[in-house]
């Protein structure tokens, strides 16, 4: 009973197009790390290319955007999650050496 | 027979952690009343077989719900807000606060007053004197825990963590150690003494318990160190260091406690003890605007206790210049 | 109904072989229940058993029969196996295991062999953790904080880890398997909102297993590094923060503890309803909030760390939201209590237990607050008020409802009928011997007594004793179970396919169930606990002279 | 294996599922409730790295200047390649190309592969320089010695969770392949390699984040 299935199945080019553009990011990542912005900025640039590189590997490599809403919230979990548990871990460390507000 | 059912109330935190404590029972008794009166009178009465209207069961109310989840919020939310206002005042130690440096090791604490008089498992106070503790742990993590007082607060490996508290009451109160640290952590325990203010006077004029043994005040030890260190090689004042080129020096440390310090990256960062801890166990991670990475690192040569004494002679460094680096 | 007609004919699951291969090479999610329940009872009493020698040792102040190092290696040994081998996987690998399936009305969980690995996994990790118990011990705490765990602990730490992390990747199984079977195997007409709470419950738990059991693995992986290559992750020489160690900890180990009670709130409310013959008041709001605690869980981690060093706007933000934590909670207390209203009540042993979880889930709750509330906890903290708090909730919440449950489901099970009397005596005994031994710790607790004390000062010899008195008649209270439970194997009553006259596919079938559970697959077409008529019906005076099917209502 | 069950349903359902579109999906679920908890996993390294970063940024800054850039982009260009690959090789999985499908396998272990090279090759060149935070550490500036040992910690912590990733991902890669092999007539189920798939590029993802988190530290 291997006939058809109704998953989608993904067109080549689709992947090419993604290929050449996490090679643009790729590149785009290390010419950005020899600009001097400032430690923050830099840091940033780099985290959003990475963020987009993941997304565009999320999106079409692993066929997310065609998937049923149910693998949308799945797949969103876990980087929710992490996005909470970096914000409150890091916020303490930010009141506690950065900032050092007497007593925060 | 003797059962403890609170500790004395001997700090001037005490009471009022204390009224919201039983504030609390009052609504554990309240609610667990409520709930538990409800279940059984409801259960007795709907028992199989009672004869009672059954007719028309409700399985839903909106209206309920809400005030059940609303009003516990509320009362919830008024808690917090009372306890956390607590709280931040016995976090904020007050300036005028009198200092004791306490560092705990495996399995003993040890007390250090600002004159130099060190006891171990014990502490004298003065009544009515607000007290600010440094802490400091040489092992592992441990706790400092005075029941009367209401408060405690970890001891850990690596940072300075503070506590402060208002005796008001003389006596003798238990101390522990309330983090767990190892074979002996439930031996690890002592006594604060509190006692009148000219009291403790004389006996820190004596020395402590030791008595007659003369001992050198923190400060003193501390600038002992510093001339054993050879610090003054760089930190000395402008005169002093005469012909050495600006970039093989560090600045004058005269005033630098409690001053706001400008490091490289622009980031201005308040120079308190945790600062100056840092400063001279791992001097390359901040670097003072203006200097040059030059300062090496005392990590592993000086014990903990020696960086206290350090920071101390720092500390009452006058106002005076805070000129004299790189121009 | 047909399903029990043509069901009848099928034989049961427990008859399928009675070689030890047809068990341990079992993929039936049914007789893996059964493993697990053999195993986890079996850490229980080792669990227990350790409890008991704290006790004991703790009648003297300056103890009785152990030394310092002993007594930190029992005490460490209680709350390693009673969280992570005892009360972690006990409602969800047992019952729910048995159950989901059942209650979604398939016939199997969705992945069959992953479910026999956890097993595996499971006992792998548990016989470490023992191995390490017996060739030296642990003497770190459950929570493992770092530095001791790291560099001072002279014990089997990466033993007892490694089981700990083995053990974890059972609960994930577990979980995974719970997520795709109730989001993917729900039989036709089994909507979300016709799932029975029990289900909701344990999604809202497999959330929490899966989001949070990685992070503690790695954390303690790391630990074991640390200790093992000195590299410096926690170590503040290296530039290293103990207290990141503890951030993630309790990321996992407070949630965790919603992974306890979840599963346990979701039995009280099919019981509450099976026994008050009422559908559970407000369905939608306790649905609801067990994924808001799933949720909400995961914020208040660091209310565990308010003296540790934190800073101080992360202890208001924490104590906040352990505030907010506190109402869904609230919202499924008032609920059960509200079901009760209008209803018909039977004071069956399950009926009991899970009045009994009420009871003491309150008391255990509201002395959580007594924690979150930051002023107060800075006085209670690393004392034994924590230590009543956490039993009060754990012990009296969660085991009193993982009894109710088991009650409840023992005739599905296994085919009999326990002894109803004398179970609902040991509810009664269960109920008295644990405020009295834990009602004394709230008190020393208050009055100073830190936690983890091997000697203690000698004012707080009495209330020691009289906790310890208590626990004796708890560990009657635990015994009887074991052996009543165990008797009825072969001499309880038969038990019929709903003993109970309860809503809920697991009912609809045989008693023990089938292999496959359902001959044909069921098609659901109504809310659940749909019991208003037998509501009526049982007390209708005629109806009352016949006597209903149901055991012992009293009347 | 259960007696009963399988005579109904054809021989790629489990008796478990009503029918293949049931499982599929099952399956998909259940793979990225595994991979929420791969995401967990690494993410705790990550935020262990970032907070340590923070903490002592000079430290840090000085010692990722230890690392090869070159090589950690070539990496990166070597494990994306693989990715496309990877996804082509579910492309030809669904459209039932046996010969395309058992290409773009092989291709995918051979970049998998030269990747596991690459990092023996700098694995190594930190040995020889004493960079391992073992026992035989030395880091020339001593200021920064105790914290660039953290640094070194987390680089060998985190890009050896990775590299082991990266093996285990080879392992099912090489066992898609041997079953494309032996699969004569292309009638073989693409769900395991949908799966292998999405696990593929999981492991891609977080070289994506390493990358850039470890080589490109900005002053
Ligand atoms: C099953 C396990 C379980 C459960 C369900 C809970 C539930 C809660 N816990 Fe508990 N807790 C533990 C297990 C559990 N805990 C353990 C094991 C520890 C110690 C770990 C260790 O250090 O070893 C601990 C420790 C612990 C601490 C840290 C103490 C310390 O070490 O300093 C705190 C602090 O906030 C806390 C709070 C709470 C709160 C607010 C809840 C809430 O979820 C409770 C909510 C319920 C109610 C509030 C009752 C019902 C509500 C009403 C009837 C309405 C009235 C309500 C209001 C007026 C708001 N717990
Ligand atoms: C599910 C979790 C769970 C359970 C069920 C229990 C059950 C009990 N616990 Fe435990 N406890 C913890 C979790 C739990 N505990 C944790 C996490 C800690 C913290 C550890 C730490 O600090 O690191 C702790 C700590 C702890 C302490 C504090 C130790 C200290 O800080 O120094 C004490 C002290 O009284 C105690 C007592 C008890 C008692 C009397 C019971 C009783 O309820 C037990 C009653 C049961 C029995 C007495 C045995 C039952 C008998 C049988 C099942 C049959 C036996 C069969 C044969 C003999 C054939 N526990
Ligand atoms: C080789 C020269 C040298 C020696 C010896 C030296 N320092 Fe420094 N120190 C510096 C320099 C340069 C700076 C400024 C750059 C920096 O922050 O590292 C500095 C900065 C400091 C600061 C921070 C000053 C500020 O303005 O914020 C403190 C505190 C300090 N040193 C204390 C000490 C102590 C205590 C000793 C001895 C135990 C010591 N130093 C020995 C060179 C030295
Ligand atoms: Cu020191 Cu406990
Ligand atoms: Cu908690």
């Amino acid at each position: 009973m291997t006939k058809q299935d109704t998953s989608h199945v993904v067109p080549i080019s689709v992947y090419l197009k993604a290929f050449v553009a996490l090679m643009v990011l790729l590149v785009l990542t290390i010419a950005a790390a020899h600009l001097p912005l400032g430690t923050g900025v830099n840091s940033a640039v780099a985290f959003t290319i990475a963020l987009v590189k993941a997304l565009v590997v999320i999106l079409y490599f692993m066929h997310v955007r065609y998937g049923t809403r149910l693998v949308w919230l799945w797949s969103a979990a876990g980087f929710f999650w992490l996005i909470i548990m970096f914000a409150i871990t890091l916020s303490d460390y930010v009141f506690r050496t950065a900032l050092r507000v007497r007593g925060w | 027979m003797d059962i403890p059912l609170m500790p004395e109330q001997a700090s001037s935190f005490a009471v009022e952690v204390d009224a919201i404590y039983f504030v609390l029972w009052a609504l554990t008794i309240f609610f667990s009343f409520l709930v538990m009166a409800a279940l059984v009178f409801l259960a007795y009465r709907y028992r199989r077989g009672s004869k009672v209207d059954r007719s028309r069961p409700v399985h839903s109310d909106l209206r309920v719900e809400l005030i059940w989840s609303v009003v516990p919020l509320i009362i919830g939310l008024m808690v917090f807000a009372w306890s956390a206002h607590l709280y931040a005042r016995t976090r904020i130690p007050p300036k005028d606060a009198m200092e004791v440096y306490v560092i705990g090791k495996r399995w003993m604490w040890q007390m250090q007053h600002m004159n130099g008089v060190r006891e171990n498992a014990e502490l004298h106070l003065p009544v009515n004197r607000n007290v600010k503790l440094t802490m400091i742990s040489q092992d592992v993590i441990h706790s400092f825990y005075v029941p009367a007082f209401r408060v405690k607060h970890d001891v850990v490996p690596g940072t300075y963590t503070e506590l402060w508290f208002k005796p008001t009451r003389v006596g003798r109160y238990r101390l522990y150690c309330s983090q767990y640290c190892g074979t002996q952590h439930s031996q690890m325990d002592g006594w604060v003494t509190v006692m009148e203010p000219d009291a403790f006077e004389r006996w820190l004029a004596a020395g402590g318990e030791k008595g007659s043994e003369k001992t050198l005040s923190l400060a003193e030890a501390g600038k002992k160190i510093f001339d054993r260190m050879a610090c003054g090689s760089c930190h000395g004042s402008a005169s002093e260091l005469g012909p050495i080129p600006a970039s093989q020096r560090g600045g004058s440390l005269n005033g630098l406690y409690g001053s706001t310090v400008t490091i490289k990256g622009g980031r201005r960062v308040k120079a308190d003890e945790e600062y100056l801890r840092e400063s001279i166990l791992r001097p390359n991670e901040k670097i003072v605007d203006g200097y040059w990475a030059i300062m090496p690192s005392y990590e592993g040569q000086l014990t903990e206790e020696q960086a206290l004494q350090l920071i101390a002679y720092m500390k009452t460094l006058g106002k005076a210049d805070r000129s004299g680096g790189a121009e | 109904m047909n399903q029990q007609a043509s069901a009848a004919q099928a034989p049961s699951y427990l008859s399928a072989g009675h070689s030890l291969r047809s068990w341990l090479f079992t993929l039936d999610h049914k007789r893996i229940a059964i493993l697990y329940l053999i195993s986890i009872s079996a850490f229980f009493v080792v669990g227990g058993l350790a409890a008991g020698a704290v006790r004991v040792e703790l009648i003297k102040p300056r103890g009785t029969f152990m030394s310092n190092e002993m007594y930190n290696r029992m005490f460490t040994l209680h709350g390693v196996v009673m969280i992570f081998f005892f009360l972690i996987p006990a409602i969800p690998a047992i019952l729910g295991n048995f159950l989901v399936p059942l209650m979604v009305g398939a016939r199997d969980l969705a992945f069959p062999r992953l479910n026999l690995l956890s097993w595996y996994l499971y006992t792998g990790g548990g016989i470490m953790a023992l191995t390490a118990a017996v060739t030296g011990g642990v003497d770190t705490g459950w929570t493992f904080y770092t530095p001791y765990s790291t560099f001072y602990s002279n014990s089997q730490v990466t033993m007892t880890i490694a089981g700990a992390f083995i053990a974890g990747f059972s609960s994930i199984a577990t979980g995974i398997n719970f997520i795709v079977t109730i989001h993917k195997m729900r039989a036709p007409g089994q909507t979300w909102f016709r799932l029975p709470l029990f289900i909701w419950a344990h999604y809202a738990t497999s959330i929490i297993i899966v989001l949070g059991t990685p992070v503690v693995a790695i954390t303690l992986l790391l630990v074991v590094a640390e200790r093992v290559f000195h590299i410096g992750v926690f170590d503040p020489r290296y530039g290293g923060d103990p207290i990141l160690f503890q951030h993630l900890f309790w990321f996992y180990s407070h949630p965790a503890v919603y992974i306890m009670i979840l599963p346990a709130m979701g039995v009280i409310s099919e019981v509450i309803a099976c026994f008050a013959r009422k559908r559970v008041f407000g369905y939608h709001f306790v649905a609801g909030s067990s994924l808001a605690i799933a949720v909400l869980g995961f914020l208040v981690w660091g209310h565990h760390m308010f003296v540790s060093g934190q800073s101080m706007y992360a202890g208001m933000v924490f104590s906040f939201l352990s505030f907010l934590v506190a109402i869904p909670s609230a919202v499924k207390v008032f609920n059960w209590t509200a079901t009760i209203y209008k209803g018909s009540v039977s004071f069956d042993a399950p009926m009991l237990f899970a009045f009994c979880f009420i009871g003491l889930f309150l008391i255990g709750g509201l002395t959580g607050l007594f924690l979150a509330s930051l002023a107060t906890d800075v006085h209670l903290t690393h004392t034994y008020f924590v230590v009543a708090h956490f039993h009060y909730v754990m012990v009296g919440g969660a085991i009193s409802a993982y009894f109710a449950g088991l009650h409840f489901w023992w005739p599905k099970i296994t085919g009999r009928m326990y002894p109803e009397m004398i179970a609902r005596v040991t509810a009664v005994i269960l109920f008295m011997g644990f405020h009295l031994t834990f009602i004394p710790q709230f008190l020393m607790g208050f009055a100073g007594m830190p936690r983890r004390y091997h000697y203690y000062p000698p004012e707080f010899q009495t209330l020691h004793v009289l906790s310890t008195a208590g626990s004796i008649v708890m560990a009657i209270a635990y015994l009887l179970p074991v052996i009543y439970l165990i008797w009825s194997l072969k001499y309880g009553r038969v038990a019929s396919a709903n003993p109970w006259n309860a809503t809920g596919l697991e009912w609809q079938i045989a008693s023990p169930p089938p292999t496959h559970n359902f001959v044909e697959p069921p098609v659901v077409t109504g809310e659940p606990y749909d019991y208003d008529e037998l509501c009526l019906a049982e007390n209708e005076p005629t109806a009352a002279a016949g006597g209903a099917p149901t055991t012992g209502a009293t009347a | 294996m259960t007696a009963t069950g399988h005579s109904t349903h054809a021989s790629e359902l489990s008796h478990q599922f009503e029918n293949i579109e049931q499982q599929r999906e099952a399956y998909v679920v259940g793979m990225w409730a595994f991979l929420v908890t791969e995401i967990m996993f690494f993410g705790v390294v990550f935020l262990i790295y970032t907070v340590y970063r923070v903490l002592n940024h000079a430290a840090f800054y000085d010692a990722h200047n230890k690392l090869d850039i070159g090589l950690g982009a070539l990496n990166t260009f070597v494990l994306l390649t693989s990715s496309l690959t990877m996804a082509l090789a579910v492309h030809w999985a669904q459209v039932r190309n046996r010969r395309a499908q058992i290409a773009a396998l092989a291709a995918t272990i051979a970049l998998a592969c030269v990747f596991l090279g690459v990092k023996a090759v700098e694995y190594s060149h930190k040995f020889t320089h004493h960079l391992f935070p073992g026992m035989g550490f030395a880091y020339p500036d001593p200021t920064f010695a105790d914290q660039a040992r953290l640094f070194f910690s987390l680089y060998f912590g985190a890009t050896g969770l990775h590299a082991l990733h990266v093996a285990i991902g080879v392992l099912v890669i090489g066992w898609m392949l041997v079953r494309a092999l032996l699969d004569r007539q292309g009638r073989a189920d693409y769900i395991p390699v949908e799966m292998t798939g999405l696990y593929w590029h999981f492991v891609d993802i977080v070289w994506i984040f390493l990358f850039p988190l470890l080589y490109l530290i900005p002053r």
